[in-house]
């Protein structure tokens, strides 16, 4: 009974999981894309709980569904990406390629799994009745802060790299602002307005970069930058 | 009633059980959840010096079913050019994601139905990563904001979903961190045993009593996870008409509404669980059923204070809220999270 | 029980449909959740040795999996937004400068 | 109490050097602490020295007793080790007492001298780091130690050589003099390696451990003292023994003591200023390849063959410097020539086992050469840095002191009694004359002695010559026709370029003194204001020095005059009433003695058998601490050998030869009184003045082929056509390769994912196949 049920289970989230990755590759709209690779995701959190990995399985959606699929979603928001249009592209060939090529992976694959599955059956724990503590927190915890300590603390530098790096790649540079002057009859000094006269603080008052140069008599000095 | 036993033997009876239990505890939440509506309005009403709906029933006690009622009979419209699948998804995924940690907070302690062996907590679903369950499921919550802004293609949903989207994030790593602190003192991920830990003691075993930096922490990244004054800039009125939910309406307005105060609910119990001992109270070891009032009643003290605070505080403005999380309230999580660990790499739990 | 090889075999389908994405998509970010989704086909193998062969190590090799997942987001991510400051597109195919 | 010697010196020199262009920059009165701080340091040195040489009961001088100093273990490597120690036995004792006493009078001299100079704190720097680095040479207590001071005077020589860094002349003179010394230098390291891996040891003395701090180390000298004579053979040069460690050493003495074929070097040296030239390049730095050799006089006394080659290096270099001397016209160049050819004399002694007289030698040619140079330097500054003598003659009466104390060191160097190279110059003949070191095979030492005495008589000539054309005779120096060489400014003036009445404007800043109103072109026009002073008595009228500038010539006159008197032979003080011979009494314990031919032992029979005995050099460790007061070595001698009285015989063939030499001396007196007191400028061979061409020979030997080979070989086909071509040829390579490569980069991320899912496709398939297998 409970071996059918697990078993359903399973085919349902396999099920799940290869339907969202297939949709994922096929839509055109990347937030579809999106939404499907976190169904897939959600299929691989339930599998995990057949595993019996509990812990990963929070993990899993905390990490890929709650943080880096919402910054996904979030940058395509963001873009407002259009969907992939159709027009002429020089790689029209590389659809069947790919297809061909991810054809032969899977026979590769496949042949592989046919020899493990074919091997002689290691010694199997799980014929022991005891349940598995493998998936446990204390027991992820025991694992990361004693063996695998040392990679632990790469990922975290790791982590900080990427912080700084983010930070770097996503800061905007600090481009000269098109409008010099804040519409709303701002007060500025003028060393703000015309950068060249540095020192100079003379306020200005002005509702447009426009107003502000003509105020100042800086109408040549824009002409000639444009 | 051992003759149920006999019936479909123990793990069938006991399913027995936690069906109806869930039922029971899903119609009891969404009540708790429709009169909160009523009770804000009417605190509001208070607070602003007027009366508040009170005219369906006896005092406005039927105010609920009239809204409900008409949003069931309003008009659904479908914004053109909107993402449509996605439009749809959106207002089920956010109750749904507002509904599914209900199950994994305990809500008493353990009940012995009389005149059978049956013994159970009053919790639909125990395990051993229920924090981390209730984590998971508050992360995945703000799809539901994010894309029901998106589909609408109107520049305010846009915007209310960008917004929405990035304060979740924000104030999602400090709402974890502050309850770190809390797994960090009673070294379990599990929310019943947590609340079993904080029995005795006249209630100063409370975890906030051990941890009320992490407490405020969290309170403020509550809120501002639900979007709730003074943090709800996704839904600013005044700058955004309504935020994501603009171009909602009738029904699906509705469950947007209502995954807004199951969320409140939900960290209000949360909160009740991690900081105020849950059930524990007096005489909760005589009488177990008790424990389910108290529980309550600590959760609806969190309610009356979102609602106290939404008739009296103002708006953050977005780069405030911003720098506000990232800039304090992540390194004061950061900062309880090491005074914490060091004390109890010193001092032991 | 469920055999482990088909866990192993989803894993296997979900890693080829992953792969294949990768050449097919031309949208940026769309290759990027194509290698996520490779990825979790990677973290499903270790997860399910890890549970067949009652060995932990498989599930903290899934945590720096991920966490390696996580930077890689935040990284990439930062890197698509600059490209796509820059050219406006977010089409693979068009940010070829290097070929001519 | 060493370390006080050598480091007040470089104390004084990096005052000077840190703080020196401050003081400069105020006004002319701040010259006076500048050269007080360098004369004090130097001070500082020579007392002590003086102090350790002679203070009651442990003067290293009167007593058995050898000053130690380690200061602390520079580098020890496995077996190998090396302190920086500083060591003062007899013989660095007087090297010390003369280095320090000389140095500190040239100190004095230089204050005057270069009065006005621009960089004036730096040369003081120079000469105080100079000092620093002679002292630890002399000092050292390893042969590693002594070649850092060795490599140290080198350096700073090369830095006072080229001291007026804008004269081209002198820079080019510095890089020579640096080049010659370096060849020398190859030597000395080789032979520091041949020793250590001969004995293991690099250290002169034998140390305990109470002294270094840690472990023992013994004398490397005293190990080879006990090792077997080597075979008088020319195979013995290469055959990597004792004999090759003396050659290569002896290969950096000729760089450093400018013997054949290395001396090229010294007389151009005399670019330098004057007082560097009497102080390095005459009195101290000269005579440090004379130090060695007589340092490892142990080692050179097992190798008969290089000592004969020494010998004759030696006398060879004596004559043939001598007879350059003779047709020089610059006063300085006469000097330097004369100075190679003292050096030849010194190491004729050494060559033929006359140790103690070589050191006596250097020690009275410090006195009279710095003497001469010093005076030369007077007659200089008084002619307006004028050089060249024929432009001078008849300063007798401008400059009476000069001319005074030059008389002494005239007298002094061709060798007339009682003056202090009478002694040392007849001593170096006599032994000569009467060796019986193996080295020198019967007939040889006859042969030796007629070059040595040739040389004493065209030394006579040459330095008469001098003296007449300076001090006698006409004075030249209003005629502005005499000179053939340019003079300073000229020299300045040429170097930039200009026209040669150009030079005084030209050259006021780079020389000692304004030696613009010497560009003696009658076209000049005088700047009225700043050569008020020359318009006033005419360009060029000389003037006697000021009393700074005189008072050390006087010293050292007096010490060229009665310095010899230390060392009077056995022949001559038993004369006089059985005065002493202190110098060799003080010195002979502290040299090996060279071994004896078997058949002559008429002469010092009694020594014989003590010819490879370690003396000092052996000394057991706890001489160290007074515990005892002679060596084994010394017990069994009994007596200082100079002490037992010779054959009569061969006392009365030594006075023949003392009046001999005495003749010599007054004839080579007399014949150049005669020849150029009448015509002082009298032309002299072509050959002679040009140096026999060995400048040029050089050039053409060695230098052009080296330029010609780097420039058309090493640089026109090695590097240009092999290395750029190389280089360049891979770029180029890279590049074409690149063009062809880079079609098959379709710049496309999709194709490289692409190719990529190929590849590993392989290898799993690779992999696959195997397991099918």
């Amino acid at each position: 009974m409970s071996d059918i049920l697990t078993f359903i289970v399973f085919i349902l989230l396999a099920g799940l999981a290869i339907g969202s990755a297939l949709a994922m590759v096929a839509q055109r709209n990347p937030l579809y894309s999106a939404i499907s690779l976190i169904g897939v995701f959600g299929a691989l959190a339930g599998l995990y709980l057949t595993l019996a990995a509990p812990f990963i399985a929070a993990v899993q959606i905390i990490v890929y569904a709650g943080a880096i699929m919402v910054l996904v979603v979030f940058v395509i928001m963001l873009l407002n990406v259009e969907e992939e249009v159709r027009r002429p592209v020089r790689l029209r060939y590389l659809v069947p390629t790919a297809v061909l090529l991810a054809a032969v992976l899977f026979a590769e694959a496949a042949f592989i799994l046919f020899y493990v599955n074919d091997a002689p059956a290691p010694p199997s724990p799980l014929a022991t009745a005891e349940p598995s503590t493998t998936g446990l927190t204390a027991s992820i915890g025991t694992g990361l802060f004693t063996t695998y300590l040392l990679p632990f603390e790469i990922t975290s530098i790791l982590i900080l790299m990427a912080l700084v790096g983010a930070m770097t790649l996503a800061r905007r540079t600090a481009a000269r602002p098109q409008d010099l002057v804040v519409p709303g009859a701002q007060v500025l000094p003028l060393q703000m307005v015309e950068p060249a006269r540095v020192g100079d603080d003379t306020p200005v008052r002005s509702d447009t970069t426009a107003e502000a140069a003509r105020t100042l008599g800086l109408n040549e000095q824009e002409q000639t930058r444009e | 009633m051992d003759w149920l036993n006999n019936l479909v033997g123990p793990t069938v009876a006991r399913g027995i059980f936690q069906f109806i239990g869930i039922n029971v505890a899903f119609v009891v939440v969404l009540m708790i959840v429709a009169y909160t509506v009523l009770a804000e309005r009417r605190v509001l009403g208070f607070i602003q010096g007027r009366l508040g709906p009170n005219r369906v029933g006896p005092g406005g006690i039927l105010q609920p079913f009239a809204d409900l009622l008409k949003f069931i009979f309003k008009e659904e419209i479908v914004p053109d050019k909107s993402t449509r699948f996605i439009y749809f998804l959106a207002p089920f995924l956010a109750i749904t994601c507002a509904l599914m940690p209900i199950i994994v907070y305990p809500f008493g302690p353990e009940i012995h139905i009389p005149g059978t062996r049956i013994v159970f907590p009053l919790v639909v679903a125990r395990f051993d990563v229920a924090l981390l369950y209730v984590l998971a499921i508050t992360s995945v919550g703000v799809y539901g904001i994010a894309l029901a802004g998106w589909s609408s293609n109107n520049k305010y949903s846009l915007m209310g979903g960008l917004r929405s989207a990035a304060q979740l994030i924000s104030y999602e790593l400090s709402l974890g961190l502050s309850l770190v602190g809390v797994v960090l003192l009673s070294g379990t991920l599990d929310l019943y045993e947590i609340v079993g830990q904080q029995g005795g003691w006249h209630g100063l075993r409370w975890n906030i009593i051990f941890q009320p930096l992490g407490f405020i922490i969290y309170l403020i990244s509550a809120i501002a996870e639900t979007n709730r004054v003074p943090f709800d800039l996704p839904e600013a009125e005044t700058e955004l008409v309504a935020g994501f939910h603009t171009e909602y309406s009738a029904l699906k307005f509705a469950l947007f509404f209502m995954a807004e105060y199951v969320n409140m609910f939900t960290v209000s119990m949360l909160a009740t669980t991690m900081f105020f001992g849950g059930w524990q109270g007096p005489g909760v070891s005589t009488f177990p059923l008790l424990g389910i009032f108290y529980f309550l009643g600590k959760v609806i003290c969190f309610l009356f204070l979102y609602i106290w605070l939404r008739g009296t505080l103002p708006r953050f403005r977005f780069d405030q809220l911003m720098n506000f999380g990232w800039k304090f309230l992540l390194p004061m999580a950061i900062l309880n999270l090491i005074i914490t660990a060091t004390v109890v790499f010193f001092f032991g739990t | 029980m469920i055999p482990m090889s088909w866990y192993l075999a989803l894993s296997a389908v979900l890693f080829t449909i992953g792969v294949a994405g990768v050449i097919i998509k031309r949208n940026a970010i769309a290759m990027f959740m194509c290698i996520e989704l490779m990825l979790n086909s990677v973290n499903l193998t270790f997860i399910a040795l890890s549970s067949f062969f009652r060995d932990v190590s498989g599930q903290l090799f899934v945590f720096i999996v991920m966490t390696v997942a996580a930077a890689e987001a935040a990284v990439g991510l930062g890197i698509i937004i600059t490209v796509f400051r820059n050219r406006e597109s977010l089409d693979v195919d068009d940010a070829s400068v290097l070929r001519d | 109490m060493l370390r006080y010697i050598i480091f007040a010196p470089l104390a004084g020199a990096a005052l000077n050097w840190l703080v020196g262009r401050w003081l400069l920059k105020r006004d002319r009165p701040n010259e006076a602490l500048i050269g007080g701080i360098a004369c004090a340091a130097v001070g500082v040195a020579t007392v002590v020295a003086l102090w350790l040489a002679f203070r009651p009961g442990t003067g290293v001088l009167i007593s058995d007793h050898v000053e130690l100093d380690s200061l602390w273990t520079w580098i020890q490597v496995g077996r190998f080790r090396a302190d920086f120690g500083l060591g003062m036995d007899r013989l660095s004792g007087i090297y010390a007492c003369f280095v320090t006493f000389v140095g500190l009078l040239i100190h004095i001299f230089a204050v005057g001298y270069m009065h006005g100079d621009r960089s004036f704190y730096r040369f003081f720097a120079y000469l105080n780091l100079f000092m620093f680095m002679m002292l630890t040479l002399v000092l050292a207590d390893n042969l590693l130690l002594m070649f850092v001071g060795w490599e140290g005077v080198g350096l700073c020589s090369y830095l006072l050589i080229g001291y007026y860094i804008d004269r081209k002349e002198a820079g080019d003179a510095a890089k020579k003099a640096f080049v010659a010394n370096r060849v020398g230098d190859w030597g000395v390291v080789l032979g520091i390696m041949l020793v250590f891996a001969l004995t293991g040891s690099v250290s002169f003395f034998d140390k305990t451990a109470a002294v270094t701090g840690n472990t023992a180390v013994a004398s490397a000298l005293g190990v080879i003292a006990k090792m077997p004579l080597d075979p008088f053979t020319w195979h013995a040069l290469i055959a990597g023994g004792v004999t090759s460690t003396a050659l290569l050493l002896f290969i950096g003495a000729t760089g450093k003591s400018a013997q054949i074929p290395l001396y090229v070097w010294l007389p151009d040296a005399m670019a330098g200023p004057t007082p560097v030239s009497a102080l390095i390049h005459a009195a101290t730095m000269v005579t440090a390849g004379v130090y060695m050799v007589v340092r490892c006089s142990a080692i050179y006394s097992h190798a008969p063959t290089v000592m004969f080659i020494i010998a004759i290096i030696g006398a060879a270099t004596a004559i043939f410097a001598a007879t350059i001397g003779i047709a020089q016209n610059d006063i300085k160049k006469v000097l330097a020539y004369s100075t190679i050819s003292q050096l030849g004399y010194m190491f004729l002694a050494c060559g033929v086992g006359a140790f103690v007289a070589a050191i006596f030698h250097v020690m009275t040619h410090a006195f009279f050469k710095a003497l001469l140079f010093l005076g030369s330097g007077s007659v200089i500054t008084g002619m307006h840095h004028e050089q060249d003598m024929r432009r001078m003659g008849g300063l007798r009466k401008y400059m009476p002191i000069t001319f005074a104390t030059m008389m002494a060191g005239w007298l002094a160097i061709c060798g007339i009694v009682p003056f202090a190279g009478f002694f040392s110059k007849d001593e170096i003949l006599w032994k000569t004359w009467s060796t019986g070191a193996l080295a020198i095979p019967n007939g040889a030492g006859k042969a030796l002695w007629f070059i040595g005495a040739v040389t004493a008589l065209l030394t006579a000539i040459y330095m008469t010559r001098l003296m007449v054309m300076t001090f006698w005779g006409g004075e030249r120096f209003r005629d502005t026709n005499a000179g053939g060489q340019a003079d300073a400014a000229h020299a300045q003036a040429y170097d930039k370029g200009l026209a040669p009445h150009d030079a005084e404007t030209a050259s006021v800043a780079g020389s000692p003194q304004d030696v613009g109103h010497l560009a003696d072109a009658p076209t000049l026009i005088m700047d009225a204001d700043e050569h008020a002073h020359e318009a006033h008595h005419g360009p060029g009228e000389p003037h006697e020095s000021p009393w700074v500038m005189t008072v050390p010539l006087i010293v050292l006159a007096v010490l060229a005059t009665v310095g010899g008197l230390v060392g009077i032979p056995y022949a001559l003080g038993s004369l006089v009433g059985g005065v002493p011979n202190y110098f060799e009494r003080t010195l002979e314990p502290a040299v090996a003695k060279a071994p004896e031919r078997g058949g002559a032992a008429g002469h010092e029979a009694a020594a014989t058998g003590q010819a490879t005995e370690p003396r000092m050099l052996s000394r057991p460790p706890q001489q160290v601490d007074g515990a005892s007061p002679l060596s084994v070595g010394e017990g069994q001698q009994g007596e200082p050998a100079a002490e037992r009285a010779p054959a009569p015989a061969e006392v009365s063939m030594e006075r023949l030869f003392t009046l001999v030499s005495l003749a010599i001396a007054a004839l080579g007196i007399g014949i150049g009184y005669l020849i150029f007191s009448k015509r002082p400028l009298r032309p002299l061979p072509r050959l002679l003045e040009n140096k026999y061409y060995v400048d040029e020979i050089y050039d053409a030997a060695i230098i052009n082929p080296i330029k010609v080979g780097s420039r058309e070989g090493l640089w026109r086909l090695l590097d240009v056509k092999v290395i750029d071509g190389l280089v360049n040829g891979m770029g180029r390579a890279m590049r074409e390769t690149g063009d062809v490569v880079r079609r098959i980069q379709f710049g496309f991320v999709r194709s490289y994912a692409a190719i990529i899912l190929l590849g590993a496709l392989a290898v799993i398939g690779y992999f696959v196949f195997s397991f099918a297998r």
